[in-house]
């Protein structure tokens, strides 16, 4: 009955989707682009293209998009990460009485030693993620789920490694502050918050794109911090 | 002249460092969502005069209006804003003495943040932008939800998680046509060439974006959630979900069917839901013998009352519905705040328990009565003049659909009148429960009587002088309604 | 063939959020329900970069090899995803905390049984 | 010094007696005793009065104003001296009990609201006014606990369901005339037809008739009369109910005037007629209730409804002499009532709280004074000639068999049958035959008791038998609502109406009583005797109580018991309860099971899609 | 003036000794009827006279008050019924040969009403005896009066809708132009004659006083002056209902003369009916009173509205 009931209501939106991207609706040759139907307007996808570089001096528009042009719903978006790790910990940590744990098995040493040879590389590579966001493909978000992804190995490599939770509190709450703290001074500086104050720098190299390499170094810290965090409190040694 | 984007950014940066602080000194983090909200009150205040003159548009990364995310401080947005800082410090205030146990660092973290994606929802100018700080706000909440970590409280945060999932995937789905329809994001940009598009295609892109939205919203029959969230949070944040985050959801919906759209045609249909809405929630909280939940159920009936409002169409439906929406967050909070050391004392929430509260607990029971009638829309309350509002901005529709409709929904406020008046009785009429305990014989801390002593004064306040918002009003349903003007006012000419 | 070729990446993306909704509404099982979410996430996600997807298009991204702007696709639905996919994690993340605290209060995953609260 | 004043100082007087009790009990009660004498006084003063001025401009755009006029005045004594009078009577009847403070407090709300609504002079004002006295009466009579709660909710529920009706329907005419202020609306009220017309005035007609107890929409009234605290009751039944009728008055004949309101007219009913159709059902059935009780207040109450339909049966008669009767009726029935209640009031407070007419008996020896006044009262009740109650009553008979409606009168005329039956079975229950042992020593009611009774007592007696002073009264207001006022003379009315001179019958009667006594006097002197003594020959009484009163009406309940039911009640209960049920059973939607909910969200996104697929929506 | 006074004093001492008369005559009709030679006319007299001498027993002030209210009532009653005389000129009725004094206040309505001052002040005076018999003497009087006041009210009105006016006078004034009220609405004389005996309280509806099983019911306590008073107005109420009956159905009188004569007639009607029935019970008598003659006179009312309104 219920799946019954269920594949009818989802036939009636599956048709209603579809007949939204039907031929009938749609035009013949539009149908790479969704947008084709707006396409004397000016497009918002274009104008960064042609005009980002110029603009903020990153060669990754898309992270130019990113920090700049929407860089305030990436505040949100870090915001939005900052609370899955806050509340994590709260829905956790409120736990009344701790479920017997069974002790795990220490893992054997190749894999230990394995993991802590491989822990400050995949930091490293993290780190370079978010530098580099603004000229390659990545960055904060990217690096800091790669930088997170070592403290998971540790986690899953070095059984009784203790993951300190207050080194990611502090980093997650500068990191975030040094975020907030960047886009003030842009409305400080220039009447807009998140305003891209620094000098550009020459395009495509390491120091350019003026503050937006700044803040993806906030965000990969953050990211990474509060996804650490988030392993720490799902491993429940968080206190 | 400050920015309104202040009201964002500066509390989630003190949110930021509160973590720090709760490192530093203990005690620190139970003062900072007061602050933020202080702040935020402030500075909404001073900013609405301005505001009712000419919306304030403030772009983001120093780009014009369609290039980036820009936030639309109008008359609507700032009057919301306001109401959020206030219902915001009182409750905060209120939580300082009243969250004792559990993560309390991490809940003033996320009350602010909460706080901060209701003022985000109401400011923003961008759709996109709009999801997020409509996510902070629900993830906020999940979380907070589930806080005292008892099994109602966390199967409450589980249930509203997975359906408030659900919604946002729909709202991404709606956002992602509307993207591809007009590749902009601008709500302004959108509005403006909404006419362009052939209407079957936007229209599965509202029909998305009003039931994700609406999941917020608790629109019938979208609102299974919010009897079991409103009742298992810890009372501060009942009153925060029930004054606040409700009515942001339905904020997002109005925007989103009036400004983006402007699709007037379905609002009989909405019409329709918000009775159903209401008649539902007065009828479910009619026999409810948890107080929280009645005051949850009830919430869904107000919310029936404001979407009915809004539904109206006309300016003086909006601004009726929106005074719904203030008398509401004032009532609402008001009651879920003084219940909340009820509960606290009594250690029970059965409506039963607040017997004879009228002498053991006469202030915290006298703002409670206030509350109750205010809700129940009897004068010199502001509740009766929000009424009258809404009752005569139906009655100016001069459409029998509309008269029917109300005759309806005061069906509704009799049953509201019947219970809530049967638990003021309760507070001054029926003797105690025989095993109250002694300490039941005590009023909430300073901290809290001040918070409920605001409200009800408050509430008194503007039920005599609705003045005070009426002006406000008439403006934010005007930037509610006015498509044209909101367009000009982001786009430029 | 032809029609449908051109929308074959929405026939994808759509499918996996259809899937993912109606994993939800059936199956019993708290840890599969939130499965479904993420497989509508996915869908979404999918979705949000196809809208911006111009076929032959590259990267957005300007390197030594690739000055000129033209054929690059959109990169606004591109930052978008990676806000959807951030919130898509932060749900899951709340969303497996909350599982493990409802498992340890009721010792059970089966929606049937997790009715706590009702009417 | 007009209305303002007197509304501020009611409305202050309300305010701050509460903080007052927090400080002394003493200074509380002086205090509200001088607040609602201190009223009267200024209402006197300033009677007949006429003005209008706003007193708040532009709440949500309208503006509130102030009027007074005749109609006003007369209602304003009324409510002012039935307020003060229960006042009085309250500072010994609530002395002692809890929430004192509260009850004086809400107690001079209720009559301040009362006074606000006579004042007003838009409707918006009047509706708050109207409202702050629902909730204030409604947190009075929860007052005595207990079964009070029952009566409160009912009582407040149904106000609830009265004041939507009214709200809808005055703010119908706002949106049909973009003014809520009375003398304005008057004027421009006929512009629209009779059918909107007629819905608003079926709209005002449910709340009037709700707070004024009119069948069928009287069901709160027995039990919130019977449970409020007693000073109350007297408020409630001898003036917050005729709220209700200054409502229809106000409505019926300042605001739709009588040539609109006659106009309302199908072919065979018109809107008056049916209105005092259910006035005369309202005389018949409650009446005959009302003798079947065996709770004095509840007799009361009932007695209540039935009165209330004389009033309406007058007033909706459109008639200079019927709404003369009605209105002369309405002042008199809140004195009698009023009297009636702080009788049984009396004799509950020095009885323990014993109103069961079954229990009682001989306290004519206890409280003699107290006996007297309640006679008065009851036989003004009745409308026996020499009472005020006579008057009015014949006024309203005179209209009937004037306008030819035989049935109506025949209602009317049977209803005051009735009420002789009940009368004397709350006056034979309480005060006559036996004295139960446990009473014997009982003390007279407090002066402060007794004085309201006494004054209540007075002012029947010497309005009957010189109706002329409140008939003067009476004759301007029915002057304004457009009719021709009835040439009334200090003594009664002269030929054009009907000859009627109460002088001349009270003398007659006087000297009629004079003869027998002088005839009585020259016979032999009676011998006092224990009541035993004749009946019993003085020895005791095996089950101590000989008094008949138990089922006192027995035949006639026999006869009528099946007919003689609250029908309307019961039919209100079945509904609520059936509501209750379905609300419960509605309940069941939300399941529990997060998967159901999930349902609903996409059901109603299906709803969405469906419908525009199918219709076109937009 | 003079005329007014020697009125207001004259009609109250014609009812006094007409409605004595009428108490013996009732007995003797009676015993004749019963093959008894009966007790003389003047009994009741010498009864009253006797009573007024003896010392009777007291309870309280008003237990006597409410003799004296019951006979004053009645007496006062007596002032507002025309008892016989001509109309000279019916637009004034204050200049005509009527003998009523107090014609011109109030008319029916007034009578009306004070007829209730007989059963009001028995029923309060017996009241406070805490008799069981007196009590429920009382309660059986006031059963009766609403059970006869139902049709007697609905004959009232049908005869005043009839005239259109609620003066007595006018209407025997009506009567005397244009022909008796018997005539004119039959069916009301009918049911008003049917119910004759439950007003005046004989049989078979004397189940007020009823001797045998209540000890006299509202009379039981009662002695001595008392007692002889209270005979006095069960005289005059006998008058006045009479009286009535008369100047609503018979055209009153032209003179006392006539007008007693008319009344002889129907009070001997009356009892000789009475005299051969037995008395019944109370819920007999409610059920007898609602039935024939309230649906007699309904009839009669709604023919008179009908032909009123055609």
């Amino acid at each position: 009955m219920r799946r019954l009931i269920s594949l009818s209501l989802l036939l009636i939106v599956a048709l209603g989707i579809s007949l939204c991207f039907s031929g009938a609706y749609f035009g013949a040759e539009g149908a790479n682009r969704a947008g084709k139907l707006a396409q004397d307007r000016v497009n918002f996808g274009q104008r960064y293209n042609s005009r980002g570089l110029e603009e903020n001096g990153a060669g990754n528009i898309v992270a130019s998009v990113v920090v700049n042009y929407r860089g305030f719903d990436t505040l949100g978006e870090v915001t939005v990460l900052f609370i899955a790790a806050v509340g994590l910990a709260v829905v956790l940590s409120t736990r009344r009485e701790k479920p017997a744990r069974v002790r795990a098995e220490p893992a054997s040493l190749v894999v230990f030693t394995g993991c802590r040879f491989l822990f400050p590389l995949i930091l490293l590579l993290g780190s370079y993620i978010f530098i580099h966001g603004h000229l390659t493909p990545g960055g904060g978000f990217q690096g800091g789920a790669v930088v997170a992804s070592g403290f998971l190995l540790v986690y899953l490599g070095c059984r009784g490694k203790g993951l300190r939770s207050a080194g990611f509190t502090v980093t997650e709450s500068l990191s975030g502050l040094a975020f907030v703290v960047l886009a003030l001074v842009g409305l400080a500086v220039g009447g807009s918050l998140l305003l891209n104050f620094l000098p550009k720098g020459s395009a495509l190299t390491l120091f350019s794109g003026g503050v937006i390499p700044i803040i993806y170094v906030a965000i990969g810290l953050k990211v990474g911090s509060e996804l650490g965090s988030i392993i720490a409190n799902l491993s429940g040694e968080a206190p | 002249m400050v920015s309104p984007i202040l009201l964002i950014a500066v509390p989630l940066g003190l949110a930021f460092i509160t973590p720090l602080l709760g490192l530093a000194r203990k005690g620190a983090p139970r003062y900072v969502p007061a602050v933020a909200m202080l702040f935020n009150l402030l500075v909404s205040v001073s900013l609405l005069p301005d505001a009712l003159r000419a919306p304030i548009v403030v772009r983001t990364a120093g780009w014009a209006p369609p290039f980036s995310i820009h936030l639309v401080a109008g008359p609507l947005g700032l009057l919301l804003s306001s109401l959020i800082a206030l219902i915001g410090l009182l409750v905060a205030v209120y939580g300082m003495d009243y969250i004792r146990e559990g993560a309390t660092t991490r809940y003033h973290v996320l009350s602010i943040l909460i706080l901060v994606g209701a003022t985000g929802v109401v400011l923003t100018g961008d759709v996109f932008n709009l999801f997020v700080f409509f996510e902070i706000l629900c993830i906020s909440s999940y979380a907070l939800v589930a806080y005292w970590g008892d099994s109602a409280s966390v199967e409450a945060g589980a249930k509203y998680l997975i359906q408030g999932a659900i919604g946002s995937s729909f709202v991404l789905i709606g956002i992602g046509l509307l993207y591809g329809a007009f590749g902009a994001l601008s709500m302004a940009d959108i509005a403006a060439n909404v006419s362009s598009v052939s209407s079957f295609r936007l229209f599965v892109s509202l029909a998305f974006l009003i039931t994700g939205f609406g999941v917020e919203a608790a629109v019938f029959p979208l609102n299974a959630w919010l009897p079991d969230a409103h009742s298992s949070a810890p009372s501060s944040i009942s009153a925060i979900l029930s004054g606040i985050a409700i009515k942001a959801g339905i904020y997002a919906v109005a925007r989103v069917v009036y400004t983006i759209y402007g699709a007037q045609s379905i609002l009989p249909f909405v019409a329709l839901l918000s009775v159903a809405t209401l008649l539902i929630g007065e009828m479910c909280a009619f026999s409810q013998n948890d107080i929280k939940r009645l005051l949850a159920y009830s919430s869904i009936g107000q919310m029936g009352l404001i979407v009915f409002g809004l539904a109206m169409a006309s300016a003086t439906g909006v601004s009726a519905a929106l005074f719904v929406v203030i008398s509401h967050a004032l009532a609402k909070a008001l009651l879920f705040l003084a219940s909340g050391y009820m509960i606290l004392r009594t250690g029970s929430r059965e409506v039963s328990s607040l017997n004879g509260m009228g002498t053991r607990m006469p202030l915290t029971s006298l703002c409670f009565t206030v509350g109750a009638f205010s809700l129940v829309g009897l004068p010199p309350f502001v509740g009766f003049a929000s009424k009258f509002m809404i009752v005569r901005a139906a009655l100016e529709t001069a459409d029998t659909f509309f008269v029917v409709l109300l005759a309806i929904a005061l069906i509704g406020t009799v049953i509201e009148g019947a219970y809530f008046l049967r638990i003021v009785q309760g507070l001054y009429f029926k003797p105690a429960p025989q095993q109250a305990r002694e300490e039941t014989r005590k009023e909430p801390p300073l901290s809290a009587l001040v918070p409920v002593g605001v409200l009800a004064a408050l509430i008194v306040a503007v039920g005599l002088y609705p003045g005070l918002v009426e002006r406000a009003l008439g403006a934010a349903a005007n930037d509610l309604l006015d498509r044209d003007s909101y367009v000009q006012n982001v786009m430029g000419d | 063939m032809s029609l449908l070729s051109p929308s074959i990446h929405y026939v994808g993306c759509f499918s996996l959020v259809l899937i993912g909704l109606y994993v939800v509404l059936v199956k019993p099982n708290l840890i599969k329900v939130i499965i479904g979410i993420n497989l509508m996430d996915t869908g979404v996600n999918l979705f949000l970069v196809t809208v911006g997807y111009i076929q032959g298009g590259t990267a957005p991204i300007f390197s030594e090899a690739a000055r000129q702007p033209e054929g690059m696709v959109d990169p606004v639905p591109q930052a978008l995803v990676l806000t959807a996919i951030v919130i898509g994690v932060s749900v899951l993340a709340l969303a497996l905390a909350l599982t493990i605290r409802v498992y340890g209060h009721y010792g059970t995953l089966d929606l049937r049984k997790i009715k706590g609260l009702r009417w | 010094m007009g209305a303002g004043a007197i509304l501020t100082v009611a409305l202050a007087g309300a305010g701050l007696s509460y903080p007052l009790g927090l400080l002394s009990a003493k200074v509380r009660n002086v205090f509200a005793t001088a607040v609602s004498a201190l009223l009267v006084c200024l209402v006197a003063a300033a009677y007949g009065r006429s003005g209008e001025h706003v007193y708040y401009s532009g709440f949500l755009g309208l503006d509130l104003i102030l009027r007074t006029d005749a109609l006003a005045w007369f209602f304003a004594i009324t409510v002012s001296l039935v307020g003060c009078l229960s006042v009085v009577f309250s500072l010994r009847y609530v002395r002692g009990r809890e929430k004192v403070s509260f009850y004086y407090f809400a107690l001079l709300l209720v009559n301040a609201a009362m006074l606000g609504i006579v004042f007003s002079g838009d409707l918006l004002s009047f509706f708050i006014f109207w409202e702050v006295m629902s909730w204030a009466a409604y947190l009075l009579i929860s007052y005595n606990r207990g079964r009070a709660l029952y009566a409160g909710l009912k009582y407040i529920v149904m106000s609830i369901i009265g004041s939507c009706a009214m709200l809808v329907g005055l703010l119908s005419l706002y949106a049909a005339h973009d003014t809520l202020v009375i003398s304005e609306l008057a004027e421009r009220i006929g512009s629209r037809g009779t059918g909107f017309l007629l819905g608003v005035l079926v709209a005002f007609s449910i709340g009037f008739g709700i707070k004024s107890a009119m069948v069928p929409l009287h069901t709160w009234l027995p039990d919130a009369h019977s449970e409020a605290p007693s000073p109350f009751s007297a408020v409630l039944s001898g003036i917050l109910i005729k709220m209700g009728i200054y409502g229809f008055v106000l409505v019926m004949y300042a605001l739709v005037g009588l040539k609109l309101l006659l106009g309302l007219r199908g072919a065979w009913v018109s809107f008056n007629s049916v209105l005092c159709w259910l006035g005369a059902i309202g005389i018949l059935i409650p009446t005959f209730i009302a003798v079947l009780q065996t709770d004095a207040k509840r007799l009361l109450a009932w007695s209540s409804i039935g009165q209330i339909g004389y009033i309406i049966l007058g007033m909706g008669f459109a008639t200079s002499l019927g709404l003369t009767g009605a209105l002369f009726h309405t002042f008199n029935h809140a004195v009698f009532k009023a009297l009636l209640f702080l009788a049984v009031g009396a004799v509950e407070y020095r009885t323990g709280g014993v109103r069961d007419l079954n229990e009682l008996g001989g306290l004519i020896k206890r409280m003699p004074v107290t006996f007297a006044c309640a006679l008065v009262g009851g036989l003004g009740l009745i409308g026996v000639p020499l009472t005020s109650g006579f008057v009015s009553k014949w006024l309203i008979y005179k209209t009937l068999i004037a306008e030819g409606h035989p049935f109506l009168a025949l209602a009317a005329l049977v209803g005051t049958w009735g009420a002789i039956l009940y009368v004397y079975k709350l006056l034979h229950n309480m005060f006559l035959g036996q004295l139960p042992e446990k009473y014997a020593h009982l003390e007279a009611a407090p002066f402060t008791m007794r004085l309201p009774l006494v004054v209540c007592g007075s002012i029947i007696i010497l309005f009957g038998i010189l109706p002329g002073i409140p008939l003067g009264a009476v004759g301007p207001i029915v002057g304004s609502l457009g009719l021709e006022p009835v040439q009334a003379t200090l003594t009664g009315f002269g030929p054009q109406v009907g000859p009627l001179n109460m002088v001349s019958i009270f003398a007659a009667a006087a000297l009629a009583v004079l003869a027998v006594l002088l005839v009585l006097r020259a016979s032999a002197a009676p011998r006092r005797v224990a009541q035993e003594d004749s009946y019993a020959a003085g020895s005791p009484v095996p089950a101590g109580r000989y008094h008949h009163t138990v089922r006192f009406y027995d035949p006639l309940e026999g006869a009528t018991i099946g007919y003689l039911r609250d029908w309307a009640d019961e039919f209100y209960t079945r509904v609520a309860g059936g509501a209750r049920g379905g609300f419960d059973g509605l309940r069941r939607i939300y399941t529990g099971d997060v998967r159901n909910y999930v349902m609903y969200i996409v059901c109603l996104l299906a709803f969405l899609i469906f419908v525009q697929m199918v219709w076109h929506i937009w | 003036m003079v005329t007014r006074i020697i009125q207001l004093l004259l009609s109250p001492l014609i009812a006094l000794a007409v409605g004595v008369l009428f108490l013996g005559l009732s007995r003797k009709i009676i015993a004749r009827i019963h093959r008894r030679y009966g007790p003389p006319l003047y009994q009741p007299v010498i009864d009253v006279i006797r009573m007024m001498s003896q010392r009777s027993i007291s309870h309280g002030s008003l237990f006597e008050l409410g003799v004296v209210l019951a006979l004053a009532g009645s007496l006062v009653t007596v002032l507002f019924i025309p008892l016989g005389g001509t109309v000279i000129c019916r637009q004034n009725p204050l200049a005509h040969g009527v003998l009523c004094p107090l014609s011109s206040s109030g008319g029916l309505l007034v009578v009306m009403y004070l007829m209730l001052f007989g059963p009001l002040g028995l029923a309060l005076g017996a009241g406070d005896s805490a008799n069981p018999n007196a009590s429920i003497g009382v309660s059986r009087k006031l059963l009766l009066a609403l059970a006869y006041e139902v049709p007697f009210l609905l004959v009232i009105l049908a005869v005043m809708s009839h005239y259109r006016t609620i003066s007595i006078t006018e209407i025997v004034a009506r009567q005397q132009e244009s022909g008796w009220g018997v005539l004119s609405v039959p069916l009301s004389a009918v049911a008003a004659f049917l119910i004759l005996p439950a007003m005046l309280g004989i049989r078979p509806f004397d189940l007020v006083s009823a001797p045998q099983e209540i000890a006299s019911g509202p009379l039981a306590e009662y002695g001595g002056s008392y007692l002889a008073l209270l005979a006095v107005q069960k005289g005059v109420h006998l008058f006045v209902v009479i009286a009535l009956y008369v100047d609503l159905f018979l055209g009153g009188g032209v003179n006392l003369a006539t007008f007693l004569v008319k009344m002889l007639v129907v009070f001997v009607a009356a009892e000789m009916i009475a005299a051969v029935l037995p008395r019944i019970r109370i819920e007999s008598a409610v059920r007898f009173c609602w039935k024939w003659p309230t649906a007699l006179a309904l009839l009669q009312m709604a023919i008179t509205v009908l032909s009123k309104s055609v």
